[in-house]
Order: structure tokens, then C-alpha cells, then sequence
């Protein structure tokens, strides 16, 4: 979605401000919120594209002047009641009053370590090949759908060059919805900044980019000029 | 990052009629939330704490550290590292989640590497734990991609004029580290002693190597 | 710039809900920052454009969540103060400690109903003829100031057709900053919506702008397909 | 649009600590700010009274109602409006800030026509007043561009699925106003009782005008 986390290009935001000696968090309710979102996730009610999907649904103005762990909290806190996990009114006096809906796990504290090391793969296999192939010019698809996806904006409609074929992976447009993982090819492209920038790009400047198959056309043969 | 903590602590949606207690207004929403999904069986107590303690205090930017002076000192590693930065940091113990599909991108004296993620926050987590605010915010996800060096230009970083830059955007589940050059004048250390030199913001590119002066 | 203001295109915002019988303005202060911007405008120690360029630097989080009189309020502040025609105490405290400045005029009561039944036109001659014709193809540029401008986001780059040529007026861009009013020849020029959208666009839409003529670039010959 | 009002009452910058008067944090402030430009001699109370006045009750939609209206009845004028919308405005005494340079745009059976300033909130001043909450808020300017027929549902309008929509974005100091069709069964009414059938949203284009039914 063309939503307050799409931040590429944007102008306004003032300058970065790294903090010296930043502690991993700030205040206590972060650590928990990290916490529970992890826990949440493993119970497989829904996915990551689903939680990233859900932090960018958030109004744009809420989005952009709420905290990180703020807009973890929020998104998780919807997510559990759009799931009937919990209601409104139990999120809100910390007392349950309706019963617990069966979850298919749950992260129990002595499986933590060896699960979180082995990680959680997203590489899926697919039966069709790739279509395009390192060195091919690509031009990324002018798509807006107003559910997630992971093609920035500033990249749309733009020709790119393709890097390198990374295998085939869960496609997050799909599975954020619980629609399926709808595996495809990825592709790193890579953008000459004063395509994406214009005159104003700085000298000698590329961005590359992770994209879908599906979010790529051919351009052929080479375009004019 | 004050400002974002103003407004982590003193959130949009803030209770003006909160109870004497100390406890913020946050603080009371997600402690509310803990209580109903650890009461409904959903989430085990101690699985929170096993992550938090995980994230907070054992993988970290050491961790990357230790992968950039292994591939600084050991060529045969170095190959499969940018073959195959995966497998090559299960060598070392260093993997999992938010780093399960890892590519390291080698600084050279032509091209220098920066890594954002535009849409969110991914980050190689298990080379160097959770990121810092700043790499979260709006500020560095808007600009890396637009004005990268004036960006770096803010963490006191001036590349050479012919020096490329190439931002590397974390849109899918791949997450990049960056390998630094090697700094001049580390011939005799060994590899511990890189390590050392090694920052996290070097590994994310906003940074550089300490040089073995100014890390005495 | 590529602000807050610049809202083609983005989601999230919610539905468009309209207020019946909607007074024309919401509290007593809103009514008298109209005026006062409209006054101080008056003045010509800026411009429209300036006044404009002034609103869209608030940082977006700052601007998407601030009511739209609250947006002129803050800009028109920071306008009066980085102008040095009062100072920051002298504006949170409301008692005057310096001395004014010379402006270049002062609306007078009795001259509004004149001035403003007249207008302020923003056509300006220029010596050099129109570049562009009615049904020429033009592709905007992939400009991105930091500074003000209207060429919004959702068209740099694409192809439009232009449809009528309006003559030559003040260029924002420059007269924002206070660089000189550098007039230009403006264009309508109509994008077919499934360019702008994608496969998303709704049947038989369009969308014009107007277009300055340095925003716009020659296409030519006849794209391929 | 309440969300709204409770912003802009209750700002981000709000004062906690505001005295005990009943006024609030934006009254104060804006009211500062008043006094200072006034003491100083750049503002003239007098003007802001007459534009306050003139903005909040003489300028508004009848004026644009009345310009339909002739346009409807009297196709020289009409003729006149599309190549010349200022001039003819001029000619009913119609004109001024904000509507320097007037385009009607007509709607048809084939094509129906809808305004919209993404950037800001350019609007027609002198036929229409100032521009309403809703068409100066992010919902409206952010999707009347993208997906025009679902603003329209949200309006009350369908359109026929083959009238097509143009939507015009404001974007420099042109200020479009929308000449909607004359509803049918309007044979017999005179200017002004037509002029009563135009709504301000059916200038926009977020509405069509009334039946003489409809408005009975």
C-alpha cells in the first residue's frame, strides 16, 4: 500500500540523529512488545507480511509520529482482536473475560534458543524457472495495490538491471493477506540513481532493490535513447 | 533520538487521566496485553523472557565482527562468505532468524556499500541484533536512497568524490551486511584484535573501521 | 519537495467524510489566522508560493496530523519569525519587544473589498513562444527539489498528452524562494489512468494536472507500444 | 469530521499546563501571534474583520450557482464561459482572490469532471467560498486522483459505468469549476429557481445538482 511506511525519496523528516551508546531498548513496554510480537508470530494465527501489513495499515499521520515499538504495539494489538484472539475491552482492562481460541503453537521458553538460531526460512521451491537473468533490463510494474506489497514506490515504472537471481521465495503481496505464499522468483535490480533521482541524484549513485518477479516486466529490445 | 522517545513515552493516544501509579500510559497498555495472552495460554512467560534476553544481551554487532575479521585474515573464507554468506556464518555459529537468508556486499576502493530498508526495518539481525532507533526512523529510510552521502555526511563520513556509492534497499527476506576494507596498518593484529576495529555501523556502511590508532 | 502535502495517490487516509451544513470555519481562531495569513500575505514580504513551500516543510507527521488551519498557524509563525518581523518570545508571549520592521504594505480595512474582488493574477508575458502544442505527447520529469514545486509525485516520469496551453504565469518553484517570479508557459496535459495506476486503475479515468513548461520533457517519436 | 476538529483543538503542541481560562492552547497562541502583528503595524484590524467577513458570508456557492444557472439558460454565455471562464464571471460581477484564472469544465453523458488540489487546496474561491474540511483532508486528495468512483460512492454519486471520470488536480494558479449537466425536468424553471438546484458538490463534482423533485 501506498501507505506512511513507503519512506523512499521522501523529504522533511530533518536529519539522522544516531544516539551514542543506544541501549536496545528504551523503556521497559518495548522489551515486552518485542517480546509478544515474536511469541504472537509463532502461533501462526497469522505471518510476518500479515504484522508488516498491519503496522502499515495504520493512518499515515499515526504511522509517521508514533515510536517504533508504538507501532509494533498498536499493529499487534489489532491483529489480536481481528483475530478474536481477545477483545477490545479485555486489551483494554488486561482481565480476560472470554475464553482462549485454539492457536496452532506456542514458543515455549525452553525451545526459544534453538528455534530462534535455526531461523525461519522463507525460500520456497517453484516448478517454472526464472524468467529473466542476471544482466537483463527490467522495468519495475507501475502497480498500486492497496494491500501489501514490497515494491517501493520510488522504484515503480523505473528500468532497472538484474543483479542476480536469488532463488524463490514466499510472496509477501499474497501471504500478508493469508491468501497463500504464492512463491515466486526474486530478483535483485539494480537502479542507476539519476534514473530514479533525476538531475538531482548524486554523482555515482545506484539503489537495488529486492523484487518479485511479478513485479517486473521485460524491456525490449533496448529502449530509445 | 529524543524526539522519538517523546513520543514513545508520551504517545498519541495518551491518557490524560491516568492513575497515580509511575507507570506510563504505554506501559499499562502492553502490560494489559501481556497479561491477556499469557492468561489465554497463547504466550509462555518464559518464552518472553528467553527472547528478550536473547536480543537484548547475546547477538549483537560482535557477532558480525567476528565475521568480517574472519574474512579479512582468511580468503577461503572470504569466497564462500560472498559466495554464500549463509552458510559461510553457520561456520561460525552465527545464523537464525532475521538472518536467514544473508548476503554480505564487499566495500572497494571504487564502490562503497550502504544498507536501508525503505519499508520497514529488516536487518541481519544474528550479525548484529536489533537496529538502532535511528535506522528505524523516517529520517534514514527516506534519505539513504536519495542523498546517501549527505546521509553519511551526518555520521562523519566522506568518501572519496569517485567513490561510488551503492544503497542496497532490504525489500524481501534477504538481509545484507556490509564488509569493510580491511583498514591500512593492521598487518600484525590478529584477529580478535580486528574484530575490535570493527563497528556496527561500519557492517551497515554509515560507518568506517576504527584504524588501530584511534581505537588505542 | 517530496513532503507530507504531496497526497496523490497514498492510502490509508481512510474515507472521505463530509461534514453537512459545514460551517466555514470550525473555532474562533481559525477564522483569524485566515486573516492574518491573508493580511500578512498582503504585505509582500513573501508569497503565495512561499507561504505554500512554508506549510509542506513541516515534518510530514507534523503536517498529516494537524488540522488544516493549524497548518497555515504554524507556517505562518515560522514565516513572521524567519523574516525577523517578531521574534519567538515576543510571538509565545503576545507583548512586543523589538521594534517592527518596514514592510511593503499594510491592508487596510477599507481597501479589502477592492483588492480582493480584484484579485492577484499570476500571469506573467514572456518572450520566448510555447514550446509544446495542444496533442503533443510529453513525459514529465523525474524532477525531486528539496525545495517547493507542483509537479506531484504521481506523474514524473509518465506520458501525457498535452491538451490546451494557458499562457504564461508566475514558476513556483522559484518565487518560493524568493528567487524571482522566472514566469514559464503552463500546459494541461491529461495522463490516461491505467499509465498513472496500473492494472488497479479504475475504467475510463483520467487525470490532468497543470504543468509548468521545464517540468515536461519532448517525447518523440511515438513511444514503442 | 471530527477527527479533525480534535486535532486541530487539541494540537500536538498542546500546552498542559494552560492557564484556567477557557480558552484553548491554539486560542491562545493564535491570539498572541495577533497582537503582535497588529501592535507592530503590519496588520490592520479593520482588514481582518472585512476578510473575515467577506470570506465567511458574502463569497460562497450561489455565487457559482448563478453562473450555472446562466450557463444553462443563455448559450452565449455558455459559449463564453468554457473559452473565457473569467471573463464571463466577470461579466455577472463574479471574480477576485483565488479565481484569477478561471476553467470551467463542462460534464457530459460521455465524461463527468471532478476538482481536486493533491497538494494543497487550491479551490474557486470567488463562485464557490472557502473550500470545505473534507476537500482540504488527506482522504479526498490522496484518493480522488487513484480511485475517483469509490470517492464518489462515498458521496452518494454513481455514475453510469461508461461515463468516463477526468479528474483535474489544481496544481498551479488555474481554478476549475465544474459545469454540471442541467437535470432533466427543469424546463420551466427560471434562472434563480435553476440556480437552486446547484449544490456546491455538484461544482466539485462530488455531487450532481438537485431534481427540481428532489428539492421541493
Amino acid at each position: 500500500m501506498n501507505g506512511g511506511q513507503d519512506l523512499g525519496g521522501m523529504h522533511g523528516f530533518g536529519p539522522v540523529a544516531p544516539e551514542a551508546d543506544e541501549p536496545r531498548f528504551h523503556a521497559p513496554w518495548e522489551k515486552r512488545v518485542f517480546g509478544l510480537a515474536m511469541a504472537m508470530g509463532f502461533t501462526g494465527t497469522w505471518n510476518l507480511d500479515a504484522s508488516r501489513a498491519a503496522r502499515e495499515a495504520l493512518p499515515p499521520g499515526e504511522y509517521l509520529t508514533s515510536s517504533y515499538y508504538a507501532i509494533w504495539f498498536k499493529a499487534l494489538a489489532r491483529q489480536v482482536e481481528a483475530h478474536g484472539l481477545a477483545t477490545a475491552d479485555e486489551l483494554a482492562s488486561g482481565t480476560v473475560s472470554t475464553p482462549a481460541l485454539p492457536v496452532k503453537r506456542v514458543l515455549r521458553g525452553e525451545a526459544v534458543a534453538r528455534l530462534f538460531a535455526g531461523g525461519f526460512p522463507s525460500d520456497r521451491p517453484v516448478a517454472t524457472p526464472a524468467r529473466f537473468a542476471p544482466g537483463e533490463r527490467v522495468r519495475a510494474r507501475r502497480i498500486n495495490p492497496a494491500g501489501h506489497t514490497r515494491l517501493p514506490r520510488y522504484v515503480r515504472g523505473q528500468v532497472g538491471t538484474v543483479e542476480a537471481v536469488h532463488g524463490s521465495f514466499v510472496f509477501p503481496d499474497t501471504n500478508a493477506n493469508l491468501a497463500g505464499e504464492a512463491p515466486q522468483w526474486l530478483y535483485t535490480v539494480r537502479f542507476a540513481g539519476r534514473d530514479l533521482w533525476g538531475d538531482a541524484a548524486e554523482a555515482g549513485h545506484a539503489v537495488s532493490v529486492n523484487a518479485f518477479e511479478s513485479y517486473l516486466d521485460p524491456v525490449d529490445p533496448e529502449p530509445a535513447a | 533520538m529524543a524526539h522519538d522517545h517523546d513520543h514513545a513515552d508520551h504517545d498519541h493516544d495518551h491518557d490524560h487521566s491516568h492513575p497515580a501509579s509511575e507507570l506510563s500510559p504505554m506501559e499499562l497498555r502492553v502490560r494489559a496485553l501481556e497479561s491477556v495472552l499469557v492468561e489465554k495460554g497463547y504466550v509462555d512467560p518464559a518464552a518472553l523472557d528467553a527472547l528478550i534476553e536473547t536480543y537484548e544481551t547475546k547477538v549483537g554487532p560482535h557477532n558480525g565482527a567476528r565475521v568480517v575479521a574472519r574474512a579479512w585474515v582468511d580468503p577461503a573464507f572470504r569466497a564462500h562468505l560472498m559466495a554464500d554468506a549463509t552458510a559461510a556464518m553457520r561456520e561460525l555459529g552465527i545464523g537464525g532468524r532475521g538472518g536467514e537468508h544473508m548476503v554480505v556486499v564487499a566495500n572497494t576502493p571504487e564502490e562503497h556499500n550502504l544498507v536501508v530498508c525503505t519499508l520497514c526495518s529488516c536487518y541481519p539481525w544474528p550479525v548484529l541484533g536489533l537496529p538502532p532507533v535511528w535506522y528505524k526512523s523516517p529520517p534514514y529510510r527516506s534519505r539513504a536512497v536519495i542523498e546517501p552521502r549527505a546521509v553519511l555526511a551526518e555520521f562523519g563520513v566522506t568518501l572519496p568524490a569517485d567513490q561510488r556509492i551503492r544503497v542496497w534497499d532490504s525489500t524481501a527476506e534477504l538481509r545484507y551486511m556490509v564488509l569493510p576494507m580491511r583498514p591500512a596498518g593492521t598487518e600484525g593484529l590478529d584477529e580478535a584484535a580486528l574484530a575490535a576495529l570493527v563497528t556496527r555501523d561500519a557492517m551497515i556502511g554509515t560507518g568506517l573501521p576504527r584504524t588501530p590508532e584511534r581505537n588505542a
